[in-house]
This record gives C-alpha cells, sequence and structure tokens, in this order.
C-alpha cells in the first residue's frame, strides 16, 4: 500500500470521529472533537495554498509568451488591493473593511446573479432544447405553476380567500415535498457509501 | 440522540460495509448489470472523442466545503479524475481541473501527482493543471469561463454545489459547443441543468460516476451496497407507517 | 464628497457595469474586466479572513495564551500539521502535506456519514411515518396527503435504483416489477425539479429587483 | 483473329505453319529423330497437381540449351504427339506458374511445339495488357474476386506488429496464422476472422516512433496506387492514405480500383502465382469458344472461372452519379454466382464507402448569434418591465391576505420566546443573495429586536459577518438602533459541518474572539452561555439547501425542545419545508412574497412595496415567456423532421 501512514490516520480520524456520532462515551466524543478541531483549522490553511494556486496560475498565464492573458493582471490587482486594506484596517471585523464586502463585492455579485434572471428566463423560454421526452413536459408545467404561486400574486387581495383556493394552493406546495424527500435520502445513501469507501482505505485522494 | 438511533446507526453501517465486501468479491467474478444511464454512455464516448481530436477534458470539482456535505461529491470526483487521467493519457491536451474551495483543490493535485508518480501520465500534467477558479460562487462561475472560451475544452464535467451560478457556465458551454455533464450533488444545481441541453446526472446518480468509468470492482459494489440499504429503508418505512397508524411507535 | 457617497458611486457603477456587460455577452472586454477584478477582489477578502478568523484565533491564540484553558500540547500538533500542509503549494514536496489532508478527509468522512444517518435518513424516515399518526386526525385529506407523500418519496427512491437484469444479447433492464414505481418516480423529480426551477428564477428575479430598486433610487435621490 | 506478338506487330492465324523451313530447324529435326527419351506418360490431369509445389526433376535430364530457353521462354509440354485439340485444354500446365519449366525436355520441339510456344509467348503480352485494362474496368465497388485460395489478408487493423522481428517475419511470409492479432481480445479476432475472406487493401502504418525505428522496419504504404509492377524491393514509404476506400473528388476512378488489388509487392511468391493464375485462368476462359466443354474438376473453380467470362466489365461510374446509386437497393446481375460471404462483404464495402461518400450529416449547427440575440431581447424586455413600477410607484396587487403555513408557524414560535434571553442568528448567504434575504429576514429580526434578546451572530460563510451587521444595521433607523451591547459578531466559523459540529459541541472554544478580535465570551450579549443549549432559539438565514440540511443535522438531538427558525431564499424553500411537516423547523420563511406575508401577519407595514411589484412583474413576464416557448417548442417538434440523433441530447463538437 502507497503511503500507509497518511492512509492509517485517516482511517484513524474517520472511525474515531463516527463512533462519537453513535456511543455516547466522553473520552470518544472529547477525541472526536478534538480531530474535527484540527481538521477546520487546516481547512483555512487549505485556503490559503489553494489561493497561492490561483494566484501563480494567473502569473503563469501574464508570463507566458504565447497567448498571455492580459485580464489576468485585473486578478493580481484586485487581490492586492482587498489583501493589503484588509491588514491595514485590522482585519474582517472593522466597519471600513465591511464595506469592501457591502459596496464592492456585494453589488458585483448581486447583479450578476440578477442578470442571470435573464439568462434563466431564455432557458425556460427554450425548455424544448432540453429534449428529455415527457419528463420536459411536466418539468415546464411544474415551472410555469410554481412562478406564479411564487410570484405572490395569487395570495393577495381578500377575494382569494376561498377555501378551495387555499386547498388547491395547499395541494400544489405538497407536491415537490415527497420527491424532495425521495431526492434528500438518496443523496444520503450515495454519501454513506462514498464516506465508508474512505474508512475502508479504499479511496486515498490524500496521498500524492 | 436516543440509544436506539445510535443503535440503528452502526447496525446500518456495519450492514453497508458487508454489502460493499460481498458484492465487490461477485463484482470481480461476474460483472455487476447497472441500468444504463445515457448521459454515462456519452461521458465515456465523449472522453475518447476529445483525445481524438486532441481537445481538452475540464473536470471541475464545483464549490462547496469539503468538510461540509459536499466532501462525498469530491471524493467521487477525485475518482472520475483518476479514471479519466488513465483514459486521456495519450491525449494532446491533458485535462484541466478547477475547484471552487481550498482543500478540494489540494485533493485535485493531489490526484494529479499520484497520476503522475504512478506512470500513468507524462510530464506534461505540471500543477497548474488543478487550480481554485474563484471563492465565492459568481466568482467561482466567472473564474471558470476563460477555461472554457481558451483552453480549446471539448467536454467538460461539473459537480459540487452548484446553483444560478451554473446558468452561465451552460450559456458559455452551448455557444462553444462544449459537450456538458453537469453532477451536482446540490439539487438546485440539477434542476438550472435540467432545463439547458446538455446532459445531467439527477439525484445519487452522481455517486455512479466512478462505477460506469470502470473505475475498480468496489465502486459498483456501492452501487448496489446502496440499492440494498434503499429497500431496508423502503419496508422500514411501509411497516413504521402501517404500524404507526395503528398507534404502534417504532421510533 | 463623504466616504459614503464614494462607496455609493462605486457600488452603483458596479452593479450598473455588471448588468449591461452581461447583455453584451460574457465574451467582451467589459465583462472580462469587471469578473478578472471580482475574482481577485474574492479570493483577497477570503485571505483576510482565512488569516484573521481561522489561523490567528484557531492556531496561534490557543499557542501563545494557554491560560484561555487550552493545553499547550494538543496546540502543538495542529501548528505542526498547518506546517506540514504548507508543502503542498510545492509540487515536489507536496508528499510531506499527506498527513495533514489525510486528517482533514478522515474526519470529514466521518461527520458526513454521521450527519446523512442521523441527520437525514432517520429523522426523514420518521417524518414520513409520523404523518400517519392517528393522533393528527384521521380526516381523509390528511390520510390522502400522507399517503400521497408516502407514495412519492418511495416511487423517487425507486427510480434511482442501479441494479438491473442482464438478458443475453440486450442492455441491461430494471427488473419489471419496480418499472411502473420508477415511471412514477421519474413524474415525482420531474416535479420537484420544476420547482426548484421555479425557485431559482424567484431568488435570482428578487435580487435584480432590489438591484434595480437600488439604481432608480440612487438616481432619484441625485436628481432631488 | 489478328493478334500482336510481343514487339505489337500483327501477323496472320498464328496457327498454319510457315512454307519455307530453316537450316537450323532441319538440324533439330535430324537429332530428335535418333534420340527419343522415354519419359513417362502424363497421368490423368490431377496427378500433375500432385507433385510437391517447386520440386524439380533431375537436372541432367534437361539439355543446356534448352534450360537457357526456359528460363525466358515457357516450358515445351512433354507428349508432342497428343491431339490438336489436347494442347489448348492443357496449356495450363505450361503457364509459367507451374514449375514444368523443369520438366524432361529433350526432344526436339515439332512445328506444333514451336507454334504452341509462340501462342504461349502471345499469351503473356495479352495476360500483360489485360491486367492494366482489367485494372481499369473492373466494376467500382464490386472488390475484385478473391483469389480461390483461402487467402487471408489482413486489414488494416491497427494492430500492427509490434517488434521489428516480427515486422520483418510479416513481411517476408504472409501467412494466415501468423497475422491473428496480437490482441488476444476474443472479440477482434471474431471481427478479424469475419474480413478473412476478403482480400482487403494492406496498410501496414510504421509502428511506433517513425524517427527511431529502422529505415527498412518501415513497412511500405501503400499510398497512391500505381499500376501493378512486379517489384520485390519494398517501396519507399509514401505518405499514409488517411483511408485507401476514401473516393475524394479529385481522385481518378482508375486510381481507385486499383486500390482494391492486394499491394503485388507485399504478396509471397506462391501466392503471387495463384493470383495470377486466378486471373491468367479467368483470361483464358475469357478468350476461349467452347468454355462449357472444360473438364469439372473438383473445386468447381471452372464454373466459378465460366461465370465469371460473361461478367461484362461495368462501364465507368462518374463520381457525381456514385452518391445516389448508393442509395439504391442492391440487384446482382443474374449471371454472377455471388455466395453468401461476398454479398456480405460487398455490404460492409458499401457501408464504409456510405459513410465515406456522404458528407458527415450536418449537425445542428447551434446558432450562437440567435441564442445572444434571444438574450438580449429577453434582457431588455425584463428590464423595462420590472422599471416602469420602480420609476413610476405604480403598485400591482394589494398586500399579501394569505399565508403559507411556515410563515403562521414562524410567528407562533418567535412570539413564544421569552424576553431578554439569549438567542443565536447565523447568517450564512452568499453576498449575491443579500437583496432578497434582507427583504425575508427583516420582519423576523425586527421581532426579536421588539424581545429585547441577546443576539450572538455567528456565519460558515466569509463573507457572512459583514452581510449580518449589514442586515441588522439595516432594519432601525440609526435614531433606534439596536443597543450595540445586546449583539455579539461571533464572526466566521470555518469548517462548514465540521465547524458546526466544533461549535454546537462547545461554544467558547470554537469561536473564541468576537469578529473585532475582543474576547467574546466577557462581552454583555454573550457573558451567559456556555453550552448550545443556553441559546432560547436558533434562526438560520442562508440560502443554501445544504449549509440549512447540515445546521438542521447538526443540533437535531442537542436543541430539543428549542425553537429552530429559518429564512431561506426561494430556490431552497421546496427543500427545506419536509423539515417543517417533520416538526424539525419550528418556522420557515421562504423568499421574498413569505416575508412580505410575515409583515403583513405582524400587521408591520409593507417595507419596499415597489420593489414587491417589480419582482412580480418580472415573474409575470417569465410565466408568459414559459407559455410562448412551449407552444413554440410545440411546434418546433411538430414541424422540424426531428432526425434520430436527435433523441441523444447531446451535441459533438
Amino acid at each position: 500500500m502507497k503511503a500507509p501512514l497518511s492512509t492509517l490516520i485517516a482511517i484513524i480520524c474517520c472511525a474515531v470521529v463516527l463512533l462519537a456520532y453513535f456511543l455516547p462515551f466522553e473520552p470518544v466524543q472529547n477525541i472526536s472533537q478534538l480531530i474535527i478541531n484540527w481538521a477546520v483549522s487546516l481547512s483555512g490553511i487549505a485556503m490559503l495554498v489553494a489561493i497561492v494556486s490561483l494566484l501563480s496560475s494567473h502569473w503563469q498565464k501574464i508570463r507566458q509568451k504565447r497567448s498571455s492573458d492580459r485580464y489576468s493582471i485585473l486578478v493580481i490587482f484586485g487581490f492586492g488591493l482587498t489583501f493589503l486594506i484588509g491588514l491595514v484596517f485590522g482585519g474582517p471585523g472593522s466597519l471600513d473593511y465591511q464595506n469592501v464586502v457591502t459596496h464592492m463585492l456585494l453589488p458585483i455579485e448581486a447583479g450578476l446573479l440578477g442578470a442571470l434572471t435573464i439568462g434563466l428566463t431564455v432557458a425556460a423560454f427554450r425548455l424544448y432544447r432540453a429534449n428529455r421526452g415527457w419528463m420536459t413536459i411536466v418539468f415546464g408545467i411544474s415551472t410555469l405553476l410554481f412562478v406564479l404561486l411564487n410570484s405572490g400574486i395569487f395570495t393577495t387581495g381578500t377575494g382569494l380567500d376561498i377555501p378551495l383556493i387555499k386547498n388547491a394552493l395547499g395541494v400544489l406546495q405538497r407536491l415537490p415535498d415527497a420527491g424532495g424527500r425521495g431526492i434528500l435520502l438518496g443523496l444520503a445513501l450515495g454519501t454513506i457509501t462514498a464516506g465508508l469507501r474512505i474508512l475502508l482505505g479504499i479511496d486515498r485522494p490524500y496521498n500524492s | 440522540m436516543t440509544s436506539i438511533e445510535g443503535l440503528i446507526g452502526l447496525v446500518v453501517i456495519g450492514l453497508a460495509i458487508a454489502f460493499m465486501i460481498v458484492f465487490s468479491v461477485q463484482d470481480r467474478k461476474s460483472k455487476i448489470p447497472l441500468r444504463r444511464i445515457p448521459a454515462m454512455e456519452h461521458l465515456s464516448r465523449m472522453v475518447g472523442l476529445a483525445v481524438e481530436e486532441g481537445r481538452r477534458i475540464h473536470i471541475s470539482f464545483g464549490r462547496g466545503n469539503f468538510l461540509d456535505s459536499h466532501a462525498a461529491s469530491t471524493l467521487t470526483n477525485t475518482a472520475l479524475l483518476k479514471e479519466v487521467l488513465k483514459q486521456s493519457a495519450g491525449s494532446d491536451r491533458p485535462p484541466a481541473i478547477t475547484s471552487g474551495d481550498g482543500t478540494t483543490t489540494l485533493l485535485a493535485i493531489d490526484v494529479l501527482y499520484s497520476t503522475r508518480r504512478a506512470g500513468i501520465i507524462g510530464d506534461r500534467v505540471d500543477s497548474r493543471r488543478g487550480r481554485l477558479s474563484g471563492v465565492t460562487p459568481l466568482s467561482y462561475a466567472a473564474g471558470m469561463l476563460p477555461s472554457l472560451h481558451q483552453e480549446q475544452t471539448s467536454m467538460m464535467v461539473t459537480g459540487g454545489m452548484l446553483g444560478a451560478e451554473l446558468n452561465l457556465i451552460l450559456d458559455t458551454a452551448d455557444d462553444e459547443s462544449i459537450h456538458i455533464l453537469t453532477a451536482s450533488d446540490s439539487p438546485v444545481g440539477q434542476a438550472v441543468a435540467f432545463s439547458s441541453p446538455g446532459d445531467v446526472l439527477l439525484g445519487e446518480e452522481i455517486f455512479a460516476l466512478p462505477a460506469y468509468m470502470n473505475a475498480g470492482s468496489m465502486y459498483p459494489a456501492s452501487l448496489l451496497a446502496e440499492d440494498s440499504l434503499r429497500w431496508l429503508l423502503i419496508v422500514f418505512i411501509i411497516l413504521g407507517a402501517i404500524l404507526r397508524s395503528i398507534g404502534l411507535t417504532i421510533l | 464628497m463623504s466616504a459614503d457617497t464614494i462607496w455609493t458611486i462605486t457600488a452603483f457603477a458596479l452593479t450598473a457595469g455588471v448588468i449591461v456587460s452581461y447583455l453584451i455577452g460574457e465574451k467582451y472586454p467589459p465583462f472580462k474586466i469587471i469578473a478578472n477584478l471580482f475574482i481577485g477582489a474574492a479570493a483577497g477578502y477570503a485571505a483576510t479572513v482565512a488569516i484573521f478568523q481561522v489561523i490567528y484565533p484557531r492556531l496561534i491564540v490557543p499557542f501563545i495564551f494557554p491560560s484561555l484553558g487550552f493545553s499547550q500540547i494538543t496546540a502543538i500538533i495542529p501548528l505542526v500539521l498547518a506546517f506540514l500542509l504548507l508543502f503542498k503549494a510545492v509540487p515536489r514536496l507536496s508528499k510531506v502535506g499527506n498527513v495533514a489532508t489525510g486528517v482533514i478527509v478522515g474526519a470529514a468522512a466521518g461527520v458526513i456519514i454521521g450527519g446523512a444517518l442521523l441527520g437525514t435518513i432517520l429523522t426523514q424516515a420518521k417524518a414520513a411515518i409520523t404523518l400517519f399518526d392517528p393522533d393528527l386526525g384521521l380526516q381523509s385529506g390528511r390520510l390522502v396527503d400522507a399517503l400521497f407523500m408516502l407514495l412519492g418519496t418511495i416511487s423517487t427512491l425507486v427510480y434511482f435504483q442501479f441494479g438491473g437484469i442482464r438478458r443475453p444479447g440486450k442492455a441491461v433492464e430494471r427488473p419489471k416489477a419496480t418499472r411502473f414505481l420508477a415511471g412514477l418516480g421519474k413524474f415525482f423529480i420531474a416535479i420537484t425539479l420544476g420547482a426548484l426551477f421555479a425557485g431559482v428564477i424567484s431568488s435570482t428575479m428578487a435580487v435584480l429587483a432590489e438591484r434595480l430598486g437600488f439604481i432608480v433610487q440612487t438616481i432619484q435621490t441625485w436628481i432631488r | 483473329m489478328p493478334f500482336k506478338n510481343r514487339t505489337g506487330s500483327t501477323s496472320k492465324n498464328a496457327d498454319s505453319p510457315s512454307q519455307e523451313t530453316p537450316d537450323w530447324l532441319k538440324k533439330i529435326r535430324e537429332k530428335s529423330h535418333l534420340e527419343k527419351p522415354a519419359t513417362p506418360p502424363l497421368g490423368a490431369f490431377g496427378e500433375a497437381e500432385n507433385r510437391q509445389f517447386g520440386e524439380t526433376e533431375k537436372p541432367d535430364e534437361i539439355p543446356q540449351w534448352l534450360k537457357e530457353l526456359q528460363k525466358t521462354e515457357s516450358p515445351v509440354p512433354d507428349e508432342p504427339e497428343k491431339s490438336e485439340v489436347d494442347w489448348i485444354t492443357r496449356l495450363h500446365e505450361i503457364l509459367p506458374e507451374t514449375p514444368r519449366s523443369d520438366s524432361p525436355s529433350t526432344t526436339l520441339y515439332s512445328d506444333e511445339e514451336l507454334a504452341a510456344m509462340a501462342a504461349a509467348a502471345r499469351k503473356l503480352d495479352e495476360f500483360n495488357r489485360v491486367i492494366e485494362e482489367q485494372a481499369s474496368t473492373q466494376p467500382l465497388g464490386v472488390p475484385p474476386e478473391p483469389a480461390p485460395t483461402d487467402f487471408h489478408l489482413e486489414s488494416s487493423s491497427p494492430a500492427a506488429p509490434e517488434s521489428p522481428v516480427e515486422l520483418e517475419g510479416s513481411i517476408s511470409s504472409f501467412k494466415p496464422e501468423q497475422n491473428q492479432p496480437d490482441s488476444a481480445n476474443p472479440e477482434d479476432i471474431t471481427r478479424d476472422s469475419h474480413i478473412e475472406k476478403e482480400p482487403v487493401h494492406i496498410e501496414l502504418k510504421p509502428t511506433g516512433n517513425t524517427e527511431e525505428s529502422v529505415p527498412w522496419m518501415q513497412t511500405p504504404v501503400m499510398a497512391e496506387p500505381e499500376p501493378v509492377s512486379i517489384d520485390t524491393t519494398p517501396s519507399e514509404p509514401v505518405e499514409p492514405q488517411p483511408n485507401s476506400f476514401d473516393i475524394s473528388s479529385d481522385k481518378s476512378e482508375t486510381q481507385s480500383l486499383e486500390s482494391g488489388i492486394p499491394a503485388e509487392e507485399n504478396l509471397p511468391t506462391e501466392k503471387k502465382k495463384s493470383f495470377f493464375s486466378s486471373l491468367f485462368r479467368k483470361d483464358e476462359t475469357d478468350s476461349s469458344e467452347d468454355a462449357e466443354d472444360e473438364p469439372e474438376d473438383e473445386s468447381g473453380q471452372n464454373d466459378e472461372a465460366a461465370a465469371r467470362t460473361e461478367e461484362k466489365p461495368e462501364p465507368l461510374i462518374p463520381e457525381s452519379v456514385l452518391q445516389p446509386q448508393y442509395n439504391r437497393s442492391v440487384e446482382y446481375s443474374g449471371r454472377l454466382d455471388i455466395s453468401e460471404s461476398q454479398k456480405a462483404s460487398i455490404h460492409l464495402l458499401k457501408s464504409m464507402l456510405m459513410g465515406e461518400i456522404q458528407p458527415p450529416a450536418p449537425t445542428a449547427t447551434q446558432s450562437k448569434i440567435s441564442g445572444r440575440m434571444l438574450r438580449l431581447c429577453i434582457g431588455i424586455l425584463l428590464l423595462i418591465v420590472m422599471l416602469f413600477p420602480l420609476a413610476t410607484g405604480f403598485m400591482l396587487t394589494d398586500q399579501q391576505a394569505l399565508f403559507s403555513p411556515g410563515v403562521v408557524s414562524m410567528r407562533t414560535a418567535v412570539n413564544a420566546l421569552p424576553e431578554n434571553s439569549p438567542f443565536l442568528v447565523i447568517t450564512d448567504f452568499e453576498p449575491a443573495f443579500a437583496g432578497e434575504l434582507k427583504a425575508a429576514a427583516i420582519g423576523v429580526i425586527d421581532n426579536l429586536m421588539m424581545k429585547n434578546l441577546n443576539l450572538s451572530v455567528v456565519s460558515t460563510v466569509p463573507t457572512g459577518p459583514a452581510l449580518a451587521r449589514d442586515l441588522i444595521t439595516s432594519v432601525r433607523q440609526a435614531a433606534f438602533a439596536y443597543p450595540p451591547e445586546k449583539i455579539s459578531y461571533l464572526g466566521y466559523l470555518p469548517g462548514g459541518t465540521t465547524g458546526m459540529k466544533d461549535f454546537i459541541h462547545n461554544p467558547r472554544q470554537a469561536l473564541p474572539l468576537l469578529d473585532t478580535g475582543r474576547y467574546a465570551w466577557t462581552y454583555p450579549a454573550t457573558q451567559d452561555v456556555f453550552s448550545i443549549n443556553d441559546y432560547a432559539g436558533v434562526l438560520i438565514i442562508t440560502e443554501n439547501t445544504e449549509t440549512g440540511r447540515a445546521w438542521i443535522e447538526q443540533l437535531h438531538g442537542n436543541m430539543a425542545d428549542k425553537p429552530l427558525l429559518m429564512v431561506v431564499s426561494a430556490q431552497s424553500a421546496p427543500l427545506m419545508r419536509p423539515y417543517l411537516d417533520s416538526k424539525q423547523l419550528n418556522g420557515l420563511i421562504g423568499g421574498r412574497v413569505e416575508g412580505a406575508m410575515y409583515d403583513r401577519i405582524m400587521e408591520a407595514p409593507a417595507r419596499s412595496p415597489v420593489i414587491t411589484a417589480s419582482y412580480q412583474a418580472g415573474m409575470l413576464v417569465v410565466a408568459v415567456l414559459i407559455i410562448l416557448g412551449g407552444i413554440f417548442g410545440l411546434f418546433h417538434g411538430l414541424f422540424s423532421s426531428r432526425s434520430s440523433s436527435s433523441k441523444e441530447n447531446w451535441y459533438v463538437s
């Protein structure tokens, strides 16, 4: 077996954390909590290392001769600007630095997400291209119904306070719950087997 | 958490491990028959086509904190990445890998190194192939667009947690005639992908990717273990409903 | 001109710029400029948060100020693991960091198995069962609703079954007994995905309305 | 019949002997009468066949002058005195391929013999001419009849021999068993055996890296088919044709036809002869009038040969006509006796050609312009419709009158909260959704403030703390701002689900400091909190289904009797409702509209109604477009001929 040490550590950590879920023994729970605490701290370091990989790949794009990407300079400039401001203002806790989020990141992300409404509307208009047989028809009708329901137009004004409409809207609201519960249970089953492959040492993505 | 739930949990885990081991032994003897999923057939065919055309395969691990419920989707994607690297070893353009989370990016780069050390892929695959494309949902989607425009991508598999930002990626892939397979572990991402012409894996089908790419006998065995747990769960729910309707309580 | 006005003008310009550049097209310079600036800024903010709110309070403080109820021994181990993890940034030495990624992957695997089992499977199964509780009253509507939910949940689960039957000379098919239920499951899945897709449109529409509201309000403020 | 001899001049009937006999001929006749050798009578026709191929008679029995003659001429038949009619039928015995040249031939040639030798020489010339004609007149698409031996030519299969030795072996002796593909995969073998009986063009690709391989190793690749010439040295490697059957418009018919004939230099010696003999025999039957009298041999070859003689070479089919022909149903000329395997081969070749001739079916060209134009039009329409209520203040509807179950249970839960107690608020949303979630959650937070609760604010998203501060400060005007000491911003909780589990297990250890860097647990709002159970309740604000689910899973069992409230975006509401049914959630608000319902149910004034009107106008436009798209899709499906490939919903790039 390749890299037995890291494989062994991964299997032990998984087993301890898993047992802590089912066995009410205090020592097992404390060790599990310690491991989880380390993992959380290490994930912060992993984010830093990944940001270094983001910057280095854009730096390589700038330096490559053949088709250098001019826009990568903006990535490095944007990073430098916000990172230095953060260091100067003393971190995310300072009110001035939070303006970077509320007046720079938020406008761009919200503006782009709002613009995506147009892309989603075009996709809703061209549903016929999805080409998945009768499922596309049921999907289209369901989308139309819930777009009208989510618009809040049919739940305003007193004229609609009729039991029949209320029951109909209630049943409509319940329709996706059944499928939703089945999907959630299915995803959970898949998650269990994927996690158990780590416990059994079959999947070892941590070995480079 | 009551002690009964703890006990049920341990029993389920024991059963799952037993099913996985038994079915993996059976798979070595005779291939386990798995139902046809058209998207999976397109995937293996498109990987071959991409190698023949000398164009790139792009595997995106998507967003989602690894220490969150997205670890399962990330672990599945690493097994898929290993298989794609093997199948496209002879390609002129090695696969590109992007992700929206720090730990996931490191795991993707680890898979690249281990495949290279095993001699499966040449030195042309260097670490820049695996990179973080953005830390927030929309910066992740915006960071993916250059690799769709400029890197001669012919086929793309995108997974992980995705939402409305997936529409930005699907539109660009449609414009560039890139064949895209969405394997998101978020139902919202699956709904957005379902409305577009590309391929989409629904619900837990995303966990079947390595099995359909013949990554090893344990993967189809895991699917059959899931099936077995599924039927146990269905029987448990039906029995519970019948008993509860006559006033008896199991849980 | 106050700091607030500057920030408001920045927010206005960025919002309007993003919407217009998206309409023009993602391949064109306006969108690329804004998108790349945004990627860098988001990464810069995340790096600041990682340093000030993860590494400093969870790795350095317990080591420097053991008096706050932390033992120094347990504070050294994560520091060593963090140091090993930094080697992942250097291709040739990445093997050194395998132990650290092993801890992360092992812990994550344990959490997702436990969370899926206790948090989703048992709770959702219990929820599907409690709908049949006689204490909730036996009006006909409630029983129909409970049966409808049970049928939807089970048929969706059956649709996702992977195992099939291989007959010589034919593709693998679903077992006959489950074909009808699987077809019904497809129906429920299509409805759920339709509702989710409508939900996505509603969310983005609400965000777009709020952003347009901000633009109009800002213009009206400047006009007055 | 006028006849051209080797030099090309024509002479009268070759069969009538000339009148004056030359001197050298008289001497030969005198010699032959003196020394008459005893030659074993030739048995039935078949016996000659039994002699092992390549076995020669004793050299001393053949006079020296005759050996030179044999090298250049065909041998003299042994039995001169046989009747006139027989020499024609036995002509094949004296053909170049049968090693009769070494037959004991001390007898002087009679006039008839010499005439027969001259005829044989003529036949040889005629044979060369026929070969060229044959090359140009063979009907297109119909492969030349396989030599009547089970001659195995490996198709241009990729499994080229690996090592140089193998390569050399395959060039020098092309034996069927040697050419079994190396791959042990039974499928390949069965595929090759299917091709076995059909002479397909050989294309041995250079193996491995061409630069490194020794030049002689590079196997000749039959590229541009030249007229067949007997040349034993391997030809210069020529630019390999991508596909030897590629009949592109600029190639002349002749070349494409010749490509069907196996390259001469690749055939081993005995194969060559059997190949020519089959042609020769065909040729011979062509010219003879009384072909029907041919004695029937065991293998029935004469029938086949007889059938082939009547096959008139079809006229050359011009390229432009070719294409429709391939759609015609296949009919074979009645006179042709084509076996089943040959029909299969014909069908296979035609299907290969069909693929080559027909230009690849154009994939539905994805008109990018229409996609982008459509996006521009819909975008402008949407923006205009949504800006109208914002600019004019036009209201589409009244306030909300009906309330969803989640909103009702939220009100009940908030009203039941104890005054002045600690309360946990988790803001796990991204900046993109800040607009929607602020509108959905602002009413609930306002109520929490009315209850004078001590709020602890946590986020598992890096930008969460900043957005939380923005949300809470925007609930009330600055003048009525909530006292800062009753709100502790604990900052960013990393690690997703593991971080949640860490915080739920021990809040003080998980987040020791406030986001301002100050120690958190001596702050007024959090000084009474030692474990998660000390909170009176939890409110989770998120747009993400997985994050919401993760918090419910981790909090499950730790806060059994405390209310768990959730405000989600409209995209996650459908998947959160099952948790409301199962009582894991005590209150759920999904999106802007249900936020407005909550304001209405709490009798609070409507917040930003014009933005709600703009939102509703946009949603109506989307609904109309979905209906129009459905109708357009219906007509698009009915009228456009949906090809079968459209069933597979993917595009070949």
